[in-house]
């Protein structure tokens, strides 16, 4: 069975809106070393996001592609999870939003790659190794910030708690997926916790769950991201570039 | 034979100056502040053509433009590995780029209006920094004559991109057209200016041919490269802003316009028109990077530690 | 008699209680914190609405929304001086909010996601609120009463403004009326939910009625409000998101459906969508302006200075 | 003789753009009594701003309105001075650009009260009530900021030095303008120079004088609040609000 549009939607989107939060630390890194690797994660979701867009586009067979995907819908018709729209407050919070994505994305991405559908499993194969290497990175980061200096401690650990809410609304359960999010928790939670304990840093508890990205009901900062990003490709109806 | 005679030599002899050798110390001098000028001008690149990152009008344009300002990183991240060979520090360089003691390219202190000014850049700015570069790639001193290779690889694709962008759009619709030409208007006599000063003006250019690190004059590549743009231009379908450029049959070069080199200086000294904002975010970045890098410090630093306990312990 | 009996017949013959006179502790307490509530969730109430002030789709509702963001912040002043005259300060208050210790109404814990947005909340919010408010001009503590008189004709104004765009939503292209219908589907329950907990759940009510400052139970001026709605929806063109809503010709009102009071409850307790945000602003916004309160008062001990010192010399 | 469009565009560009920049800070004023001031301040300059632009499109003559000239201009066909599209990094600099704007708007006004064309001497003569109000009230602030604390006298002298050059733009001869700005410098500089004095200000040595406002080569930062100002209007093309 092939999966709905709304489900790729929703990997695509977050791969999206995740490669262009990235692409706001352009030149802004606190090292150039970082300004280089973010930009590379950057391009690894942005390049997943688009092979994703281009099959739901397929499966859609309304004629869009990933241009009119990405440009021209509005923020209600988006699809990706709240965590990865929320503003990269400071580096401590671009790192641990990468972290619980990526942290999900790798399982996730694999078992796509063992999955029925083809182009999924396509997709799922490139991207996992990418991932990998946002986990590792955003892994290596949170140990080091987290068991670095008492500022830095401080910082990524009110990331942390401020972040972790958001994590819930990746597995909700939903059987009708190509893989159920919910069958993702456990290994997210192995990875997440092992890296926050050799970071030092206190696993928040669970509770409030903010959700609604996967229907469209978004945070007020989708639609400010969506303005800047779609402001040219819509100012030209039709053009190519 | 005295070290300066070997150095001599070498020069003379189309060779290699690496960093083990003695140098003169205005030859170092000069190295470190051309790699410098031109590893700052990597770093401050990234910002006028970051400005689009989110706003590239497809998902592709935007993947190249991040690839593209990627790469302005990571020749930086060379250009200052090659002045460190000549014994200086990146931070110290980094503190004298921020501190505004050493220059970059003013290139950069214009503002990126449009989309087709990201054309622009590739295809003008990109396309002197070539003209100018592939010298270098003969340069006397190794490190920065390798370093030179690399960077001109990836600069000339920069530079096929910026032409592609500004030809899609020059065939466009005629609002993209209007906006590929103005863009060419505001970004031709600023990258004619990144030659430097006209030749009679020009201070070190004369040592700096003697050591070769220079190979032509700043009049003779602007020539090149004016001769280069005509041809593009035609294929372009744009016109480049000079009513009085046109073939010259007896120098068999083009006769142009010279750029307004009084501007040059102005915008040298500080007052182009982004030349606070590029500083102010540069020095936005590494202050609101302390904290990072701090951390960063401290945990190698903490590592270090614990792996010498566990040697001690073992 | 004792002060108490005095209170009580002040009550009793529907007069009046004023700052000077004396009053049950109960009371006040019970007024500063309902005051307070009010005054905090103007002020939170700027929030919602201000955020489409940058993106209004005419000049006329972009100054149309900013008069009405100001009226807010001036509702939010006259009631923070109404709980003064309570003997607490505006600083006390306003401290209290930030440290989330007061609360302000829960409606503006969630977020405005489109223009429409904008509409719903002064049609249904405003609406809502006017229903709660208006009884409260007859409220017996006399600086309350004559603060809401005022609130209650801005509110009005306003509750006209929000009812306006959704009528030309409505009646303007497909895109816009979904967009309208899509609002009104995400506020109806939530302002339904303003009213507070059924009666039956309802802490103060009793004890607030007897003060008369309430004068209705929560399921009364709901019910109010959602036959108000009802004929207003029906204008607009716009569809109520409630299949059971019908009218019962025994009761004289509608039947509907009760808002889910238990995600009131979590919304209360800080688990809106936008509770963390809406503080954070305010706080953010406190913590930012400081120096600038800071600069102002000791301007203004400078000045009493010098005019001190002026009046010695003279 | 009518004055031109651009004439016309450059002086409802300085109000727009000044009001849109005033409507960034509703609910984040350092005081309540300052958001409804400055929200104040914001209404009056869009009020100014429709009527001109109205009569701007009324001089065009191409059935473009208020709405039109705000929302479907791009940056390049906007006309306000660089000053005004300045970003508002602190509660300073947003003190700063309204006292330079408005020791100029005032005796601009006032002038095109006086002037012979009857629109804009009607404009005029509201405006200039509503400038001398601006005017007060960031001179107040002014002072008080550069003669309360160590730390505003600090901020304040640093958005003066900052925005200093700006102003040069706001009187580069123009005869042919209804008011030619070069004759409203003495009228300023005795205004703003009397200002600083009280406020213990330094006042910045004239030189560098960035332009190109007038002319429509604006500054990075202006092409970034349209894409925000536009974004709805332009995503409903025809549609009334």
């Amino acid at each position: 069975m092939k999966p709905t549009v709304d489900h790729v939607l929703a990997i695509a989107d977050d791969a999206l809106i995740t490669a262009q939060r990235l692409g706001e630390w352009y030149a802004a890194a606190p090292e150039m070393e970082e300004d280089v690797a973010l930009a590379n994660i950057a391009l690894d979701q942005l390049g997943a996001a688009r092979l994703l867009l281009t099959y739901a586009g397929e499966l859609e067979g309304a004629g869009r592609d990933e241009d009119a995907l990405a440009f021209l819908r509005d923020d209600r018709e988006f699809r990706n999870c709240l965590l990865v729209e929320l503003p990269d407050a400071d580096f401590a919070v671009t790192i641990v939003k990468l972290l619980f994505l990526s942290a999900w994305q790798l399982p996730l991405y694999a078992a796509l790659a063992e999955g029925d559908d083809e182009r999924l499993a396509a997709i799922g194969a490139k991207a996992r190794k990418e991932s990998a290497y946002h986990l590792d990175h955003s892994s290596q980061w949170t140990i080091r910030l987290g068991d670095g200096t008492e500022e830095s401690h401080r910082r990524v650990q009110a990331a942390v708690d401020e972040l972790w809410p958001y994590a819930h609304e990746l597995f909700a359960a939903d059987p009708a997926a190509p893989v159920d999010p919910a069958g993702l928790r456990d290994a997210w939670l192995s990875t997440v916790e092992g890296v926050l304990a050799e970071a030092t840093l206190r696993r928040p508890a669970d509770g409030w769950g903010p959700a609604g990205g996967r229907t469209g009901v978004h945070t007020e900062h989708l639609s400010y991201l969506l303005a800047e990003m779609q402001v040219l490709h819509r100012a030209h109806p039709g053009a190519t570039w | 034979a005295t070290l300066h005679d070997y150095f001599t030599s070498v020069i003379a002899a189309d060779q290699k100056i690496e960093p083990r050798d003695w140098m003169p110390d205005s030859y170092r001098k000069t190295l470190i502040r051309q790699i410098a000028q031109h590893a700052h001008s990597e770093i401050i690149g990234m910002q006028p053509e970051g400005n689009w990152i989110s706003r590239a009008p497809s998902l592709k344009r935007k993947a190249i433009l991040l690839a593209k300002v990627q790469d302005e990183a990571g020749h930086g991240l060379y250009l200052y590995a090659a002045a460190e060979t000549l014994g200086i520090s990146r931070d110290e360089l980094v503190e004298m780029l921020i501190e505004g003691r050493q220059k970059y390219s003013s290139i950069f202190n214009y503002p990126t209006l449009s989309w087709a000014d990201v054309g622009a850049i590739g295809w003008l700015v990109d396309g002197a920094a070539i003209v100018n570069q592939v010298p270098l790639c003969r340069c006397s001193y190794g490190p920065y004559a390798r370093a030179m290779i690399r960077v001109c690889k990836e600069e000339s694709f920069h530079q096929r991109q910026g032409f592609e962008i500004l030809h899609v759009l020059a065939h466009g619709t005629p609002a993209q057209k209007a906006m590929a030409q103005d863009s060419v208007d505001r970004w031709w006599y600023p990258s004619l200016a990144m030659f430097g000063p006209p030749d009679t003006d020009s201070a070190h250019t004369a040592q700096s041919m003697a050591w070769k690190i220079k190979r032509f004059s700043n009049d003779e590549l602007r020539q090149r490269f004016v001769d280069m743009c005509v041809q593009q231009a035609d294929v372009l379908g744009l016109t480049l802003p000079d009513p009085d450029l046109r073939w010259n049959d007896d120098r068999q070069a083009h006769d142009y316009t010279q750029p307004d080199y009084a501007e040059l200086m102005r915008v040298i000294k500080g007052e182009g028109p982004c030349n606070r904002d590029r500083i102010a975010h540069r020095r936005r970045a590494h202050a609101d990077g302390a904290w990072v890098r701090d951390a960063a410090a401290a945990y190698a630093a903490k590592q270090a530690e614990r792996q010498e306990e566990r040697k001690v312990a073992a």
